[in-house]
């Protein structure tokens, strides 16, 4: 017994003193955090993260090479503590699967028959493979046999069909596909991702501003996964809400569908499932990755402000919003009338953004509040201006400041406010051709004006309004004075408004733009007799700001008063400043508005993440192969075979004798089961194929 | 954060099954299974180091050093090692004799070592008894699975009764060394298949 | 420096403690291992051997020094005699060490036989010389200072079929059996005298 | 828009010389008749059982596991029939139709199959499958008391197995010319040494056998078994005899050139013929096995990637 | 020629045609309505298809009439063989990352030549040369009309690369003076002396008695391919990572050589190609047809009606390329079309190797053709290169024409080249970064 | 002289440590996806066995067997052998690094190699002299190392092959170690 302990304690004794001391002894250096990591990798020494043991992922982690989430077989918790041992950008961390992008299958079209070696990669090195479409799927399953997992199978429709419960986002499927159709992205990054030329896109995500994954969005309508179709748009679109009330929809202009019979009503469709969402009592989560700790302010609370801070706020960025005005908004708030856009909704889903975590700081102008300095001062690292354009453009004629007259934006704005303005009984005239104009005098109907007129240079064909808009304003009794250019306003001696003298024009020669140019008459002045104008012939930015801050002196600007950038990534002369909006293009759409500040919350993470390795490089490298407002002349098509024709659905709208007494919504949502039949009409295009209809298959 | 103890243990019998799913402690599995009786024997022994190990490893996980973690779980599980070989001495002689030199060996069995080192190092006791529970269950049903396999078709006995009669030629290749590899292949390959719907 | 001595000092506790254990747990269970040890191994084999005796031939057993090492004999009673002796010796198999317990009648000095006890042989071939009785049957009665060779070797033992190597190992050891006896067997007659009650 | 004809498009070359699997095959099997008569004609009837039972039932372990893996069926291309054939050809001819039943499975499941079947398999299928029952039924390959029950009008027995227990005196009385006529006791397709040498020149006239890996195996027979004789001649016979007993011209001709579990190379196939001579008379002489061919090929086999790394400098490579 | 012998302890042999065994006429394609001008963008790294071009639809062209497609970029020009407008302009993707510019012309009725060569090349020079005719049927080396003198030996292959095609002996069976005037010019204006004709034993007499200064080769398949012309006539193995330039040797077919005397004898620059021409029956015939002319113009002429499931091969049948469109026009370096029946089609397999070592024994390049299928097939590419010398294959196709499980070795070998220059172009990419 | 020849040839082939007494399967199985690892692993398996072996000899013959303390072998020699192992690994990283690169990554998985621990014990159980025991370490490790090497080069190949998916990995690697060990049956008898 004694022996025992004695000769057991000796070794042990032994045992580690030699090996203390050889630690010691033998010392090497060895960056302690190679043992960290190699603790909370799953250990097992599998090699599917591609390095040789874990030990080796773990070095390859240190060097940077590898990211946190490189082990494949541990779990989300895993890398979290990676990434935590390595102090790094965390958003990288949530977990990604693959996504196939290509929708072509048994649809696409073959220009020869192939035989050989049986993988994707053989095939495409022979003119691209046996497909019409050169960058669709080439069915061959080299993705199948590159997964590790088990995870993807080629579906019936001869396209892979990822399992997403044993996918773990290795990326093996990725690098094995010669056509890139496959792609595991995580959150961030496909918040981050844009239309590329090499894209499998449908015409209509190529139109869209904001990019959105139209097709995608329609199948899981059809589906009947809403929550997944809310969830496509917000990767894109954080005002949902807006945009299905009052987005233009340039999309459906280039819906394939529309060669044929009628476009999809996309937009439709977008406002039916955002309005599911708000009628269904909860909000669908949004996830946001982990916080970076870096600091954002945005200036101005409008689309592009809110788009911008609510993608930064999903990247994990912390943003703070400065408003001017006393409720975020911008434009859709003060500037689209309650009709159009009731400000319940509007403000209903601002929360949702807001509610991410983004702090708001309403009444707070800059150059009057705040200025730069003391934003950096506040640890602010990168600004945005999204402040839009609220200048209206005078007409630059006599007794435009008479009694009775207002700007465009002003009485929009105003009548929002809540400001009592006398209409009732009122003649009105308004001034201008785009749909603020539209907008004025549809508010001045249901303001109880007794006749309003819409004064516009040139003739109806040439109005920049939506064509809906305009047609609701014509079937609400709206008179239009075309081809007349104000040239003086008649006042009484009160200084109230009389009469509006206009020229009458003729159409010459088309312009620039492509639109014939007015030309006036000689001698053809007239009259009309009104007591109220309103002149909305377009705005510009107030950029009175620039020169209250001295730090902003340096900041360039346009001859139209825009701010002055690039106009691919957004970021303006000053590199910590970036700007979206219509303070940067000048009066658009919303959604051209959304999509900047997509775009240029992209350029301020990777100016922010890129930061600190190249301190002086602030230069941002623009998304390579962009689409940006461009189309794939491929995917544009003149003729469509194999459709059959089918009745767009109608917008359910309120009667006009009823709308024009109230600012009570006009349009009205689509029924679920018109939602459905709507959404079937999507041929679910991709570049150049799509669904082809048989009479057959309707019978 | 911590599973439910419950999953812990249950991890070992399916999921995670060795040497099947966790292709770790091969060695006895390969060369004791020319029965169910030493099959289980061998798992049995080991799921006591096992579980004791594990409990042992968990208690004192916080006074370990990590620098000397690998020494401290081989001395405690090297202590368990010697404790069942000395009871299978006492009271299963004849087991002990078919075991041989693969009871000392458990001390070096990646399995136990995996397991305090992968799991008891960083899971409070009850998680670690239950894990090493389940592992020690999961592989003794490997090992009695494969020496039940091997028994009947290698000597067409099970337990020392004859299975098929007396006119049968046992196929004693399974009894032999390479007749337990190809074996113990072939079986992990059902498992492969029998896992995959 | 602290470090290193919490080291060395966990690592030498741990094992100490461990030591004091097993040492413990040994002297619990020596008695019960040393009887099973010859219980099981040399059991059998003494029992045919020495079948039809009267006594527990493992308890009545003496060990007798032959050179530096100790031999144990176990004693067979019969007809209230210690009549016979039972004791092992070793032969260089095919895959190692065969143990054979060779019988003597104490009386004429012929073998009451011989039995194979431990062995690696291949199973089938070689272990026949354990399982299979006409083999080993062919040294009964045979005097036991005899030397004994398999026929190939031009010796009078007829070798097991595709074991030569193990036939001529357990010829071996009985030969030696035969020059142990010789030379051991004063000794073993004035131990036998305990037994004669 | 006019649709485009389709054409086929594929990668050069577009000419083939139109060489095939399957008559590659077939020609192995032609080239296994003349020892398969022979066999017949010593065996008789039984032999004929034991040879159509070997090919019908590995042609079937190849369907079923065709079937059941959901892979391409390839039993056409005669590849599990060759298997099938050398399988015969190493059995006794009293070998019952479970032992062939479970030789098969052995040879073309686990042999070739699970490798991922005909091409990748790394050991001869049919030697394994032999090697691996031979192991569990020894009776079944006891030739001598496999044999028992024919009455031949010569001296029957296995000369391996005499000579394994009584030294090469015990062989001496066998003339070399009988065992080439297949007068000894043995497997089906391994007794007659003249047809399997007609056989095997044969498919080294067709190019479907590497002469280097056949012509080096004999010299290592010959090298080893002399080396041996010379120092003992007494215990150890000489080169004619192992060549002609046993499987030695079976090994030579139709086990060890097996397509895919030998070299291509030229230096290789060398090493490799010299390798599996040598390990046989090693065994043979002073393993505990009667015959080594089967094991000396196995070896082989498993050396084989080693030495097919052995090859010439590539063309430009400096 | 092509069928196994019934005994063959050798390897398979491969003869080349003879051109002695082709009947003399030679058929003339007539000039078709649109001809298709393909302009190489793949070799130029810094050139996208979609970059702007310097000259767009509607553009007249003239016969022989050199324009840059991408003047800013890039000085290589292309030479129009026809006169005519640009119809249309396109991309068009080959095979293995390769790109061209197609720029299709539509004939205009009356044709005008161009004129600048005829005034600026009364005397060959090195100079005119480069600046006009690098783009004459046959083509001709950039390294050759750069004149920087690192070429000490020029191979003038009269002998034609791959089988059936009969193309460049048919030049020196027909045109041995013109080619002999074509290498006193080369000599001149390049001032390489070391110009050797390179033919087989069919054309050694007819050279022989033309006095130019002759080496005969094999006329076995692959030899004349130019690693081994160069392996045979000059005894060394052109190392793995050397090109012919860097041991001082070039080539140049004889076509191109002929072409050259063409072009200083008449002031034009040559736009009309000699092609061996192969139909469904096998049956073979030359003919002569403008560069850019459409493969279907040519079929037409030659009576070959292309239907579906045929295959329409060019360039030789070992080497060559299968097309999927009969619109693919004749280039410059077109030497062979060959049209393929629907049945008449060697297929491939799936069937694995099965480690016959055929084209082990085949390969003369001496590579581990069986393993190095095996890594290539499970996408091993660096691995198949490293230990099994992917890269020191010639690319002569043997090994997939003599492979009896029909497995497609020599695609996968192309493809294991192109992976592999991909891997290594991104390896490199990352160590700049 | 003889002895020890017919002893290392039947500890290197006849008894092979890997294929007939089945220890050391999980670094068998482990590095021999690659012919480099697979000698890297031999190399360090062979200096670290011919170590242990010594010191396990020494350990037991001058310390348990002198105290009657032969329970205490199993804890006592896989002390002194994990000691030793981890000792060898931080040398060779400090003074030998480029032998480190080869050698020395696979020296924690010696740690729990059966194979060395088994060895010692069947030095112990055999009862070897020291010079016995030296032989017989040296010859298990170069059979280990032998059996390794091949099976890495057979393995190599079935990597390439076309195994069906659930064989795929350890499942086939098994069936060919199997093989192997059938095929070094053939050497049954010679020593």
């Amino acid at each position: 017994m004694t022996e025992a302990i004695l000769i057991m304690l000796t070794l042990g004794g032994v045992c580690g003193a030699v090996l203390s001391i050889a630690s010691k002894v033998f010392y090497v250096y060895e960056d302690p955090r190679i043992a960290q990591i190699e603790y909370y990798t799953a250990g097992a020494n599998c090699g599917g993260c591609g390095y040789a043991g874990c030990s080796a992922a773990a070095v390859a982690v240190i060097n940077g090479k590898a990211s946190p989430n490189v082990c494949v077989v541990g779990d989300a918790e895993s890398a979290a503590s990676i990434a935590e041992i390595m102090g790094l950008d965390a958003g990288s961390v949530e977990s990604a699967i693959s996504y196939n992008t290509c929708k072509g299958g048994e649809r696409k079209e073959e220009k020869f028959s192939y035989i050989g070696v049986a993988t994707c990669k053989a095939a495409s090195s022979l003119y691209g493979g046996k497909n019409v479409c050169g960058v669709g799927c080439i069915g061959m399953g080299d993705c199948v046999k590159a997964c590790n997992f088990d995870a993807i199978k080629i579906g019936e429709e001869t396209i892979p069909v990822i399992d997403s419960n044993k996918c773990v986002g290795c990326g093996a499927c990725v690098k094995a596909c010669p056509k890139n159709i496959l792609s595991v992205k995580t959150m961030s990054e496909r918040l981050l991702e844009f239309n590329n030329i090499d894209g499998k896109l449908a015409p209509c995500s190529q139109t869209c501003p904001a990019e959105i994954n139209i097709p995608k969005y329609i199948s899981q309508i059809i589906k009947g996964d809403y929550q997944g179709a809310v969830n496509t748009i917000r990767e894109r679109n954080p005002l949902l809400l807006s945009c299905g009330r009052v987005c233009p929809h340039p999309c459906e202009t280039y819906c394939r569908r529309g060669i044929v019979d009628d476009s999809v009503s996309i937009n439709q469709l977008k406002r039916f499932v955002a309005d599911y969402e708000m009628n269904s009592g909860k909000r669908f989560p949004i996830t946001c990755a982990p916080d970076t700790g870096e600091k954002v302010a945005v200036i101005g609370g409008g689309p592009a402000g809110l788009s911008c801070a609510y993608f930064l706020r999903r990247l994990g960025h912390s943003v703070t919003i400065f408003e001017a005005m006393p409720t975020l908004g911008g434009i859709i708030k003060y500037g689209i009338p309650e009709y159009r856009l009731p400000k319940k909704v509007l403000d209903w889903e601002i929360e949702g953004i807001v509610n991410l975590g983004i702090e708001v700081k309403t009444d707070t102008k800059l150059g009057r509040d705040v200025d730069l300095q003391s934003l950096f001062a506040s640890d602010f690292k990168a600004v945005f201006l999204g402040i839009g354009a609220w200048n209206d453009y005078a007409l630059g004629i006599d007794g435009e400041n008479l009694k009775g007259s207002w700007k465009g934006i002003n009485f929009l704005s105003s009548v929002a406010n809540g400001r009592k303005i006398t209409i009732k009984e009122k003649k009105a005239a308004v001034v201008g051709g785009g749909n603020s104009a539209i907008d004025c005098v549809r508010t001045l109907v249901r303001k109880g004006a007794k006749e309003v007129y819409i004064v516009y240079r040139r003739t109806r064909k040439e109005m920049p309004a939506n064509e809906v808009e305009i047609i609701a304003a014509e079937h609400e009794g709206i008179k239009f004075v075309f081809l007349a250019a104000p040239t003086k306003v008649i006042g009484n001696k009160n200084g109230e408004i009389t009469h509006l003298e206009y020229l009458t024009m003729e159409l010459g020669e088309p312009d620039a733009s492509g639109r014939r140019r007015p030309v006036p008459i000689e001698g053809s002045e007239t009259t009309l007799e009104i007591d109220m104008l309103i002149t909305a012939i377009g705005q510009s930015p107030d950029i009175s700001f620039i020169d209250k801050d001295s730090d902003l002196k340096e900041l360039k600007t346009t001859r139209w008063k825009t701010i002055d950038n690039d106009p691919l990534i957004l970021q303006a002369n000053l590199p910590y400043i970036f700007t979206a909006g219509d303070c940067a293009t000048g009066p658009s759409l919303v959604v051209d508005a959304i999509g900047g500040g997509r775009r240029a919350a992209r350029s301020i993470h990777l100016y922010l993440t890129q930061a600190e390795e190249e301190e002086s490089e602030n230069k941002i490298e623009p998304v390579e192969n962009a689409l940006y407002k461009k189309h794939i002349p491929e995917s544009i098509f003149e003729t469509l075979e194999g459709v059959v024709k089918k009745p767009r659905v109608t917008m359910p709208e309120l009667p006009v004798e009823e709308r024009i007494k109230t600012m009570d919504e006009v349009d009205l949502v689509i029924s679920e089961k018109e939602a459905l039949t709507e959404a079937d009409r999507c041929l679910d295009c991709c570049r150049i194929c799509y669904n082809k209809e048989t009479t057959e298959t309707q019978a | 954060m911590a599973k439910s103890i419950a999953y812990e243990f249950g991890k070992g019998l399916w999921k995670e099954i060795p040497p099947f799913r966790l292709v770790l402690g091969l060695c006895p599995v390969l060369a004791v299974t020319t029965s169910l009786q030493n099959g289980v024997g061998m798992g049995l022994a080991t799921t006591f180091v096992l579980v004791c190990s594990n409990i042992l490893v968990s208690m004192l996980r916080k006074v370990i050093p990590s620098k000397v973690r690998i020494a401290c779980f081989i001395i405690i599980i090297a202590t368990f090692v010697t404790v069942v070989e000395l009871l299978m001495q006492a009271y299963a002689y004849t087991l002990y004799l078919q075991l041989g030199i693969f009871i000392p060996l458990i001390v070096v069995n990646c399995l136990v070592l995996g397991r305090a080192e992968a799991f008891a190092y960083k899971n409070p006791i009850i998680h670690s008894l239950s894990d090493g529970l389940g592992m020690g269950i999961g592989f003794t049903l490997s090992l009695g699975a494969l020496g039940a396999v091997r028994e009947i078709i290698g000597s067409g006995e099970l337990l020392g009764y004859s299975v098929f009669g007396s006119s049968f030629k046992p196929f004693t290749f399974l009894i032999e060394a390479p007749g337990a590899f190809v074996c113990l292949g072939l079986m992990l390959a059902i498992m492969n298949l029998a896992s995959k719907k | 420096m602290r470090e290193m001595i919490k080291m060395v000092l966990v690592l030498t506790i741990l094992s100490s403690f461990s030591g004091g254990l097993l040492a413990a747990l040994k002297n619990g269970t020596q008695e019960k291992i040393e009887y099973q040890e010859l219980q099981n191994v040399k059991g059998p084999a003494i029992e045919k051997i020495l079948e039809g005796c009267e006594n527990d031939p493992i308890v009545d057993r003496f060990k007798v020094a032959d050179g530096e090492q100790e031999r144990s004999f176990f004693v067979g009673i019969f007809d209230g005699k210690p009549k016979s002796i039972a004791f092992e010796t070793y032969g260089k198999g095919f895959a190692g060490k065969v143990g054979v317990i060779v019988g003597v009648n104490l009386e004429d000095g012929s073998m009451l036989g011989a039995q194979v006890t431990t062995h690696n042989e291949t199973p089938g071939v070689g272990s026949k010389a354990q399982d299979d009785p006409s083999f080993v049957s062919q040294f009964a009665n045979k005097t036991v200072t005899d030397s004994f060779g398999v026929k190939p070797d031009g010796g009078n033992i007829d070798a097991i079929a595709g074991a030569t190597i193990t036939s001529r190992g357990v010829c071996m050891a009985v030969t030696e059996a035969g020059e142990i006896y010789k030379r051991l067997k004063p000794e073993i007659v004035k131990q036998l005298e305990k037994f004669n009650k | 828009m006019i649709k485009q004809k389709k054409l086929i498009v594929s990668h050069a070359p577009f000419i083939h010389n139109g060489s095939k699997i399957s008559i590659k095959n077939y020609h192995i099997m032609l080239a296994a008749l003349p020892a398969l008569l022979a066999g017949i004609y010593y065996y008789g009837i039984q032999a004929v059982g034991v040879i159509g039972l070997s090919i019908s039932f590995s042609v079937f372990w190849e369907l079923a596991f065709n079937l059941i893996a959901k892979s391409e069926k390839r039993i056409g291309d005669g590849s599990s029939a060759v298997i099938g054939v050398v399988f015969a050809m190493m059995l006794p001819a009293t070998a019952p139709w479970w032992i062939i039943l479970i030789g098969t499975f052995v040879a073309i499941i686990i042999g070739r199959e699970i490798f991922g079947g005909i091409g990748s398999n790394p050991f001869n299928p049919a030697v394994l499958g032999i090697a691996i029952i031979a192991l569990s039924w020894k009776e079944y390959f006891d030739f001598n008391q496999a044999l028992i029950n024919f009455d031949m009008d010569f001296n029957m027995f296995y000369p391996l197995a005499a000579l394994k227990s009584f030294g090469a005196s015990s062989i001496s009385s066998i003339s070399v010319f009988d065992l080439m006529l297949g007068k000894q006791a043995g497997a089906i397709g391994a007794v007659f040494g003249i047809g399997i040498i007609i056989g095997g020149l044969y498919l080294i006239a067709k190019g479907i056998i590497r002469w280097e890996i056949c012509f080096s195996f004999i010299a290592g027979i010959f090298l080893t078994s002399m080396t041996f004789a010379m120092f003992a001649p007494t215990t150890y016979a000489g080169p004619f005899f192992h060549l002609f007993t046993g499987y030695t011209l079976l090994g030579i001709f139709f086990l060890s050139p097996e397509d895919s579990s030998s070299p291509v190379n030229k230096m290789p196939m060398i090493l490799y013929g010299l390798g599996c001579g040598i390990l046989t008379i090693l065994i043979r002489n002073i393993g505990v096995y009667a015959d080594g061919i089967l094991y000396a090929i196995l070896i082989m086999n498993i050396i084989n990637p080693l030495i097919d790394k052995i090859k010439p400098k590539a063309f430009g490579k400096v | 020629m092509l069928k196994k012998p019934c005994f063959n302890l050798t390897k398979h042999k491969l003869e080349y045609e003879s051109v002695k065994e082709f009947s003399s006429s030679i058929l003339e394609v007539p000039l078709s309505e649109k001809s298709i001008l393909f302009f190489d963008v793949s070799q130029e790294v810094e050139i996208k298809p979609d970059d702007p071009l310097s000259v767009k639809q509607d553009d007249l062209l003239k016969t022989g009439e050199k324009f840059l497609p991408f003047k800013d970029k890039s000085s290589k020009y292309l030479t129009s063989s026809v006169t005519g407008k640009i119809s249309s302009i396109n991309t068009f993707q080959s095979d293995y990352g390769k790109k061209y510019i197609s720029i299709t012309v539509n004939k205009e009725k009356e044709e005008i030549v161009c004129d600048k060569f005829s005034k600026k090349s009364k005397e060959p020079t090195i100079a005119n040369a480069s600046e006009f005719l690098s783009c004459i049927p046959g083509g001709i080396s950039e390294n050759i009309l750069s004149n920087t003198g690192e070429i000490k030996t020029l191979f003038v292959c009269g002998t034609d690369n791959d089988l059936f095609s009969v193309t460049n002996q048919y030049i020196v069976s027909s045109k041995i003076e013109s080619l002999k005037k074509g290498i006193e010019i080369l000599k001149n204006i390049t001032g390489i002396d070391n110009i050797i004709l390179v033919v087989n034993k069919y054309l050694e007499q007819t050279a022989l008695n033309a006095e130019i200064k002759t080496e005969v080769i094999n006329s076995e398949y692959p030899s004349s391919l130019p690693k081994l012309i160069v392996k045979e006539l000059l005894n060394m193995e052109l190392p793995q990572d050397k090109s012919f330039i860097d041991i001082g040797v070039d080539f140049i077919s004889a076509e191109a050589v002929a072409a050259i005397t063409q072009a200083y004898n008449t002031g034009k620059v040559p736009v009309d190609k000699i092609i061996t021409f192969v139909k469904k029956d096998g049956y073979k015939l030359l003919a002569k047809a403008r560069i850019g002319t459409p493969i279907k113009n040519l079929c037409a002429a030659c009576d070959t009606a292309i239907d579906n499931n045929d295959r329409l091969i060019i360039g030789g049948p070992m080497t060559g390329s299968a097309i999927y469109t009969d619109d693919y026009p004749i280039l410059n370096n077109t030497d062979a079309v060959i049209v393929q029946a629907a049945d008449n089609i060697s297929r491939t397999s799936d069937y694995p190797c099965i480690n016959c070592g055929t084209c082990v024994m085949a390969c003369p390049a001496r590579l581990s053709v069986n393993i190095l299928v095996r890594y290539l097939e499970a996408g091993l590419y660096e691995i198949a290169d490293d230990e099994y010398d992917l890269s020191a294959c010639i690319e002569c196709g043997l090994c997939s024409y003599v492979c009896i499980s029909q497995i497609p070795i020599f695609q996968y070998i192309k493809l294991g080249k192109y992976e592999l220059a991909k891997i290594k172009a991104k390896a490199a990419e990352e160590v700049d970064d | 002289m003889g002895d020890y020849i017919l002893l290392a040839v039947s500890c290197i082939l006849v008894n092979n440590i890997l294929l007939a007494q089945y220890l050391g399967n999980c670094p068998f199985l482990g590095t021999s996806k690659k012919m480099e690892t697979a000698i890297g692993m031999a190399m360090a398996v062979i200096f670290v066995l011919v170590l242990a072996g010594t010191i396990t000899w020494i350990t037991d013959t001058y310390l348990l067997k002198k105290f009657g303390l032969e329970y205490l072998r199993t804890i006592a020699f896989i002390l002194v052998i994990a000691s030793l192992v981890q000792f060898v690994e931080m040398f060779l990283k400090k003074s030998i690094p480029a032998l480190y690169a080869g050698l020395g990554i696979f020296l924690p998985l010696i740690t729990t190699n059966c194979a060395v621990m088994g060895a010692c014990l069947i030095n112990i159980k055999e009862e070897y002299t020291f010079i016995e025991a030296l032989v017989s370490s040296f010859s298990y490790a170069v059979g280990f190392g032998l059996a390794l090497i091949l099976f890495a080069g057979v393995r190599e190949r079935v990597l390439i092959a076309r195994v069906p998916k659930p064989l795929q990995d350890t499942s086939i690697a098994l069936v060919v170690a199997g093989m192997i060990a059938l095929a070094f049956y053939a050497f049954k008898g010679m020593a």
